[in-house]
């Protein structure tokens, strides 16, 4: 048995319990029909605390959290709120199934700029992630993809290559720290590895 | 244990639960300490709050308050009455002054004479503990 | 009105879909409504946030609703869903869970009390109400049959963004409707598009715009209407991918509500922004039969 | 022993104490008779087993002798003293001595008392005529005693008339049914009032007085003799038809389907060209009886009864958008009320039936094409608190199986699909039944829930889940049945105030006990029976009706109500009129009434308790702030009595 961590404190607050398989949050997914676990499994995994299988999942990188399985279901299970922290689990514990690596990439990519300038900077995060992105499966498909795009956005004037800037970035940067240090203690916080499994 | 004391408990039973638990008890030869009276109610609905200090102003060292388990209730929802008052009485009783570790509350159905000779031995062996119950007489100002 | 709003553009207003922006300043700009970009504020995160660290989420959030409370906002534009979702979901929070305010104030260096409500475009055009819009418009859209999409994230979730029904939502319509135009029924309007796994898994993404576009198509529509930058961003500027893949599918229009808002009360395409989509979104363009163009 | 008797003897009041073996015994008895009669006794104590034992035997023995039986009491020095402790020693003893004090100082306070008496009238009414009412009106009709039958809709029948067959026999519905509901129209004592409701409801067992109002028919129910002409000539034919769930059209002057009882119609004056413009009356024309009355009214009888059954039955959840009870919401996604072809299982009932609006053949509402893929989904509504509705409706799983079932018997190349979360079929034969409708009749069972439905040229897009299977499943169907869940009918909760009874927090009527008094409500009298009281199907709902009728049997069984006079009283004079005991009173047995003085001047108001309906669970006397209520048998005095008598 899993020791109760702040990750079961806060899929309990989600009401994790209340999920009795009905699949209905799966038959609504967008992505459900790409998911290797879809929603439900996930929420079966979560529930009987097989915390692996889920962290190792590709749905929950694939979740585009629309909220829709949220919205039906009929236990009022916060799935889509499940998914997440499923997700924030996995990347504090730095699991990501292979498959899904572009995924991780790019939400990496993403907070980074916002870290850095308060806000997104589109052209650093579409740089970052594509490098990033060559580096780790060497595709060059991807590399090349929506370059196509760039100069037509810039003609548009839908473009700005330098991003806006929040004014207060040292702000920002506390506020990243101090969520990241809760997770870490949270990330402590969880038993060790081997207990993860139902 | 303390000496000779040998307490007084006066136990307000409902008619249709812990009343028989203690019937059932005795068919049982379910032994335990002769300490407790037994006043037999119809309902702890009916239980005031008058009888369980009368109880204690006749000398008990300890009330015993015992009824069917909530929902069963024979007259369907006596026992809540009571659950509510008892809440009420607790905050009275603790103002008064009286000890509140002398006044127990129990659900324990027809079934349960185990329940009922377990919690007897139990209560009897705490009040004995406890010593003779003089506060409530202190607080009267009856001479003891 | 002569309304005044605080107005959280979001960094997609700001980045790729600048045209949306435009398009709603010009257009409220037609209604007396003045928009005040809060000083300072920072990105919701984005489904980024709340995919890796929850806490960060709510956090940035917090911190733009806490910038309106300080700047005495008492509702806070949001057009983009997302922002709007996740600002609603803080305030939520804020709200229902004291320890959670607190720990949420202490993060964000301000204090927090969740007072300024965050409303989505749709709910200003609400607000103006329709008998006002009619009264503005100049040319009535009546070449237009639209599809409302609604997406993910407007409606839901329910209990969160308070808004319309989640499943058979109708505000838009009446917007639409006001302005002389007609709506067509159909089945998408609330199925998600992929919202921003544009990037990551782009392949999904384009199956899930195609369902969309296609069933509009089938209803009869010759445009799509949407309030959301990632809805447009799927739907318009990865149009000709779609098309691509599923060539059959007739160039379709994707017109921000504010777009034809603004044309109904007599703004030009230019000053909408109109003219930067990326599948042609002139309005006399949808009288032509979709065939042709 | 003989050292507890002579201790006895000495307790003041004691006038003589004799020990005996077996005092319960023939000669045991007979010893307490003669001490009563020799030594003019007005007390007894019997210091022996538990009251629960013999009570009874002692009080009969006592009234025997000449002495009122509630001046005994027990002293129950067996169960609660001798068994349970050390034998012989002196705390055991002392404790013998106390229980026999403390019943000598009760007895001291007890007064003489005599069972109340309660008249009662023999006849009973019955709320609502389903199969439950009906059941239940001729079971109490065939004891002989007069029943009255109240139906708000025109004719009896209730659901069942509308059912297609029926599981888990598939038989036909309205061919077990008509004979019952023919039966009811005919037995001499039986008075039917269909299209009628319960007005107000007072008094208390035995004797309930029930006012009924008799809906406007336009048509006079003693001249008509059923010919139906009007019927057949009214023009204004394009009316939804309540019994066809507006499947069918009905007529402006209608009866609800044509094995109605009673076999008259009614006109609808919200469809009738008379009422609308003042034009037609081709009825009246028509009407060689002259039956027909555009004048007619409400009409307000009142019957005095002396028990009563409500059966007022079930309405199915309104998938839709509108609903009519705050919390509980309409299922948008399943588009309910916007898609023709997506229907609820008793309007399949109908589409199945021969009698229906399609003659038994299948054919979907939208274009009158017979459906190929039909999809089922269970639990729609049911267990689902999101919607409002957490529990199981119990009767769907098994009507979706014979759906399923029926379908395929009508079109052979169709394909049945469910969706469904467990399969309940708990009952003799149930199971087996949705395993034939899997097996032999082919549908396909899908363990999940469906998210959504949408229209797509024609056909239904469902999309589901296959939990088992694991991933998302989509049909695309030509119709879809939900299986919505039961709710109680309309006006239930209204009903249950009138009459003073409880129900729960989704409206179903409570019963007293869940096992050991189903059909009993906690009001003396009143008793439920069918899908009023909870979800069921036809053989519980018939089955309860039963209990019901038998349980009315019991009570008038007896000539007169006597009930034990241990019951509370209230010293009207000094009553604050505060309405607490009022409030707490579980039997509603305590009432508001005015003191006044001979002139008929009111002095002051007081609570009452009425005899008839007290329990004595003392409730009332532990909340009374100014201790104006009592309870006979245990009475303030008595317990202090008894506690005093420890020291
Ligand atoms: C789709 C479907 C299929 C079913 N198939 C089967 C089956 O195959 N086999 C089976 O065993 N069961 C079946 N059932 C269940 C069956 O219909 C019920 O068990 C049965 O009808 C319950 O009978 P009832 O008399 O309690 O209620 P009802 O049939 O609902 O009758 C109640 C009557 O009371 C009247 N009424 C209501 N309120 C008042 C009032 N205030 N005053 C006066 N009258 C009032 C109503 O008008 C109605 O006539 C099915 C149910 C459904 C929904
Ligand atoms: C494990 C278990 C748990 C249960 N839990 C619950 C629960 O929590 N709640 C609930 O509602 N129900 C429960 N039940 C069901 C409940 O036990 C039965 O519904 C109930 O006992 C049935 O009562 P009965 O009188 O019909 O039969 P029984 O209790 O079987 O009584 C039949 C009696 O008839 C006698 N008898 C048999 N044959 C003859 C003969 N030829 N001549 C003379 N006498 C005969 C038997 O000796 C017996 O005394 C449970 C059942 C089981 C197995
Ligand atoms: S919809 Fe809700 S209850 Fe059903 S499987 Fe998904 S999370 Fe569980
Ligand atoms: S939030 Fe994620 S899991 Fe839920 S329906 Fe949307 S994509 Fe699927
Ligand atoms: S009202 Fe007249 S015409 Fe109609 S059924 Fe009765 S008798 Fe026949
Ligand atoms: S008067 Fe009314 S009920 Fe009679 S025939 Fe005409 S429309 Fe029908
Ligand atoms: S009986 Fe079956 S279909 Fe009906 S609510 Fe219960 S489980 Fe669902
Ligand atoms: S046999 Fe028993 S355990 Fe199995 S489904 Fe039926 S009731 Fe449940
Ligand atoms: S004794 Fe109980 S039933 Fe009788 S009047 Fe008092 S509260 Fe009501
Ligand atoms: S609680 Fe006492 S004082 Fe109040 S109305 Fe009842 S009997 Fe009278």
């Amino acid at each position: 048995m899993r020791k109760a961590g702040s990750f079961d404190k806060a899929v309990s607050a989600l009401r994790i319990e209340r999920c009795y398989q009905c699949g209905k949050c799966s038959a609504g997914c967008p992505m459900g029909s790409v998911m290797d676990a879809p929603p439900h499994r996930i929420m079966q995994w979560v529930g009987r605390g097989a915390i692996d299988r889920a962290v190792n999942a590709e749905s929950i990188w694939l979740c585009v959290s629309c909220q829709t399985c949220t919205a039906r279901c009929p236990q009022t299970v916060d799935t889509a709120g499940i998914m997440d922290e499923v997700r924030a689990l996995a990347w504090r514990e730095g699991v990501c199934s292979p498959a899904m690596v572009r995924t991780k990439l790019f939400l990496e990519a993403f907070l980074d700029s916002v870290r850095r300038h308060g806000r997104l900077n589109e052209t650093e995060l579409i740089a970052k992630y594509k490098i990033r992105g060559f580096l780790s499966d060497y595709k060059m498909a991807l590399l090349l993809k929506d370059s196509m795009l760039a100069p037509r956005l810039i003609k548009r004037g839908k473009f700005r290559l330098f991003g806006g800037k929040s004014g207060d970035r040292d702000v920002i940067k506390r506020i990243f720290d101090k969520c990241e240090k809760v997770a870490a203690a949270e990330a402590n916080d969880k038993t060790p590895k081997e207990a993860h499994h139902g | 244990m303390s000496g000779d004391f040998e307490p007084k408990i006066v136990a307000y039973l409902c008619n249709w639960c812990t009343y028989l638990a203690a019937d059932l008890a005795g068919t049982n030869r379910l032994e335990y300490p002769a300490n407790v009276r037994i006043v037999r109610l119809p309902c702890t609905g009916r239980i005031d709050f008058n009888l369980i200090i009368k109880a204690f102003e006749m000398g008990a060292d300890a009330v015993l308050v015992s009824g069917c388990h909530p929902g069963d209730c024979h007259y369907t929802a006596g026992n809540y009455h009571a659950r509510r008052r008892w809440i009420l009485f607790r905050e009275l009783l603790d103002v008064m002054g009286i000890d509140l570790n002398r006044i127990h509350f129990a659900w324990i159905s027809a079934a349960e004479s185990k329940k009922f000779q377990q919690l007897m031995s139990d209560m009897t062996s705490r009040i004995r503990e406890m010593g003779p119950y003089t506060g409530y007489r202190e607080i009267a100002g009856i001479e003891p | 009105m002569n309304l005044l709003l605080g107005y959280y553009p979001g960094c997609a207003l700001h980045g790729s879909s600048s045209d949306y922006e435009s398009s709603i300043q010009a257009c409220l700009q037609a209604f007396k409504i003045r928009l005040v970009e809060l000083n300072g504020w920072v990105c919701c995160g984005a489904s980024a946030a709340h995919s890796v660290n929850p806490l960060l989420s709510k956090s940035l959030s917090a911190r733009n609703l806490a910038i309106a409370e300080r700047e005495g906002y008492t509702e806070l534009l949001a057009p983009c869903p997302l922002c709007s979702m996740e600002l609603c979901k803080a305030r939520h929070t804020i709200l229902e869970d004291e320890e959670h305010r607190k720990q949420l104030s202490d993060i964000v260096e301000l204090p927090l009390q969740g007072k300024t409500r965050v409303i989505n475009v749709l709910q200003v055009f609400e607000s103006i109400g329709q008998a006002e819009l009619r009264e503005h418009v100049k040319q009535p859209l009546t070449e237009v049959r639209a599809a409302c999409y609604y997406g993910c994230l407007l409606t839901r979730p329910p209990k969160v963004v308070e808004f319309d029904d989640c499943e058979h939502p109708n505000s838009m319509e009446g917007i639409l409707e006001a302005l002389g135009a007609s709506t067509v029924k159909w089945n998408f309007a609330t199925e998600c598009c992929g919202a921003g796994m544009t990037l990551a898994r782009e392949e999904t993404v384009i199956e899930l715009s195609h369902r969309i576009l296609a069933n509009a198509v089938a209803h009869g529509a010759n445009c799509i209407v949407v309030a959301c930058p990632m809805c447009h961003v799927n739907l318009d500027m990865k149009q000709e991918e779609t098309r691509k893949a599923h060539p059959e599918l007739p160039q379709l229009p994707v017109y921000y509500l504010s777009d034809l808002v603004g044309l109904a009360v007599g703004l030009k395409e230019s000053q909408l922004g109109v003219d930067k989509h990326f599948v042609p979104a002139e309005l006399d363009l949808l009288s032509e039969p979709a065939e042709t163009r | 022993m003989e050292d507890l008797t002579a201790r006895t003897a000495e307790i003041p009041g004691v006038k003589c104490a004799v020990h005996y073996k077996y005092m319960c015994s023939d000669p045991g008895q007979s010893l307490v008779r003669e001490k009563i009669v020799e030594e003019k006794l007005d007390g007894l104590v019997v210091a022996a087993c538990s009251p629960h034992m013999h009570m009874k035997t002692f009080r009969a023995a006592a009234k025997a002798a000449g002495l009122n039986p509630y001046l005994v009491e027990i002293a129950n020095i067996r169960e609660h003293c001798s068994w349970v402790h050390e034998p012989k020693t002196e705390m055991t003893t002392v404790k013998a001595m106390d229980i026999i004090r403390m019943s000598v100082n009760k007895v001291i306070q007890d007064h003489s008392l005599e069972p109340i008496k309660v008249s009662l009238v023999k006849r009973a009414l019955v709320i609502g005529g389903g199969v439950a009412g009906i059941q239940a009106a001729l079971d109490i009709a065939d004891a002989g005693h007069e029943v009255i039958l109240v139906e708000r809709e025109p004719s009896v029948g209730g659901k069942m008339a509308g059912l297609s067959e029926t599981f888990p026999t598939l038989d036909c519905s309205q061919c077990i049914l008509t004979p019952r509901m023919v039966e009811v129209g005919q037995h001499p004592g039986i008075r039917l009032y269909t299209y009628s409701e319960v007005e107000a409801v007072s008094g208390f067992l035995g004797n309930f007085s029930v006012t009924i109002r008799k809906k406007a028919r336009y048509v006079d129910v003693d001249k008509c003799n059923g010919c139906l002409d009007c019927w057949a000539k009214c023009p204004s034919k394009q009316n939804q038809s309540e019994f066809d769930y507006g499947l069918g059209q009905r007529k402006a002057i209608y009866v609800p389907f044509p094995q109605a009882v009673p076999a008259r119609p009614v006109i609808d004056p919200k469809t009738c060209i008379k009422f609308q413009r003042n034009k037609c009356g081709v009825c009246l024309k028509i009407c060689k009886a002259n039956a027909i009355n555009y004048e007619d009214e409400d009409k307000i009888v009142t019957e005095e009864v002396g028990a009563i059954v409500v059966a007022t039955g079930f309405k199915l959840y309104n998938i839709g958008k509108k609903q009519d009870t705050p919390g509980i919401i309409g299922y948008g996604e399943y588009g309910y009320g916007e898609y023709k072809d997506v229907i609820d299982g008793l309007q399949f009932e109908r589409l199945a039936s021969a009698s229906g609006p399609t003659s038994g053949e299948i054919r979907r509402p939208s274009d009158g094409a017979e459906p190929k893929n039909v999809v089922f989904i269970a639990c729609v509504g049911s267990r689902d608190p999101a919607k409002g509705i957490p529990y199981c409706s119990k009767i769907c799983c098994m009507y979706t199986a014979k759906h399923t079932m029926l379908y395929k018997h009508k079109v052979h190349d169709g394909q049945a699909h469910v969706f469904y979360m467990d399969i309940r079929a708990g009952g003799k034969s149930y199971d087996e039944f949705v395993r034939r409708a899997i097996e032999k009749d082919g549908a396909r069972y899908y363990r999940g829930r469906v998210s959504k439905i949408s229209e797509e040229n024609g056909k239904l897009m469902v999309s589901g889940s296959d939990t088992i299977g694991g991933e998302p499943v989509e049909i695309e169907a030509d119709m879809v049945v939900l299986a919505s869940a039961m709710r109680p009918s309309d006006g239930a909760k209204e009903l249950a105030q009138k009459l003073k009874i409880g129900y729960d927090e989704h409206g179903f009527l409570s019963e007293s006990h869940p096992k050991l008094r189903p059909v009993e409500t906690t009001t003396a009298g009143i008793f439920v029976c069918g899908a009023c009281q909870g979800p069921k199907d036809i053989p519980e709902s018939v089955a309860q009706a039963s209990a019901a009728a038998a349980k009315v049997q019991v009570l008038f069984s007896k000539s007169e109500l006597t009930r034990e006079p241990e019951v509370a009283r209230i010293d009207e004079i000094n009553c604050a009129a505060c309405s607490a005991c009022l409030r707490a009173c579980p039997y509603s047995a305590i009432e508001r009434a005015e003191i006044r003085d001979r002139g008929g001047n009111l002095v002051k108001y007081t609570s009452r308790v009425n005899p008839s309906l007290c329990m004595g669970c003392g409730t009332c006397v532990s909340v009374c702030p100014s201790k104006c209520a009592d309870l006979e048998g245990f009475s303030e005095q008595q317990i202090y009595g008894m506690v005093n008598s420890l020291i």
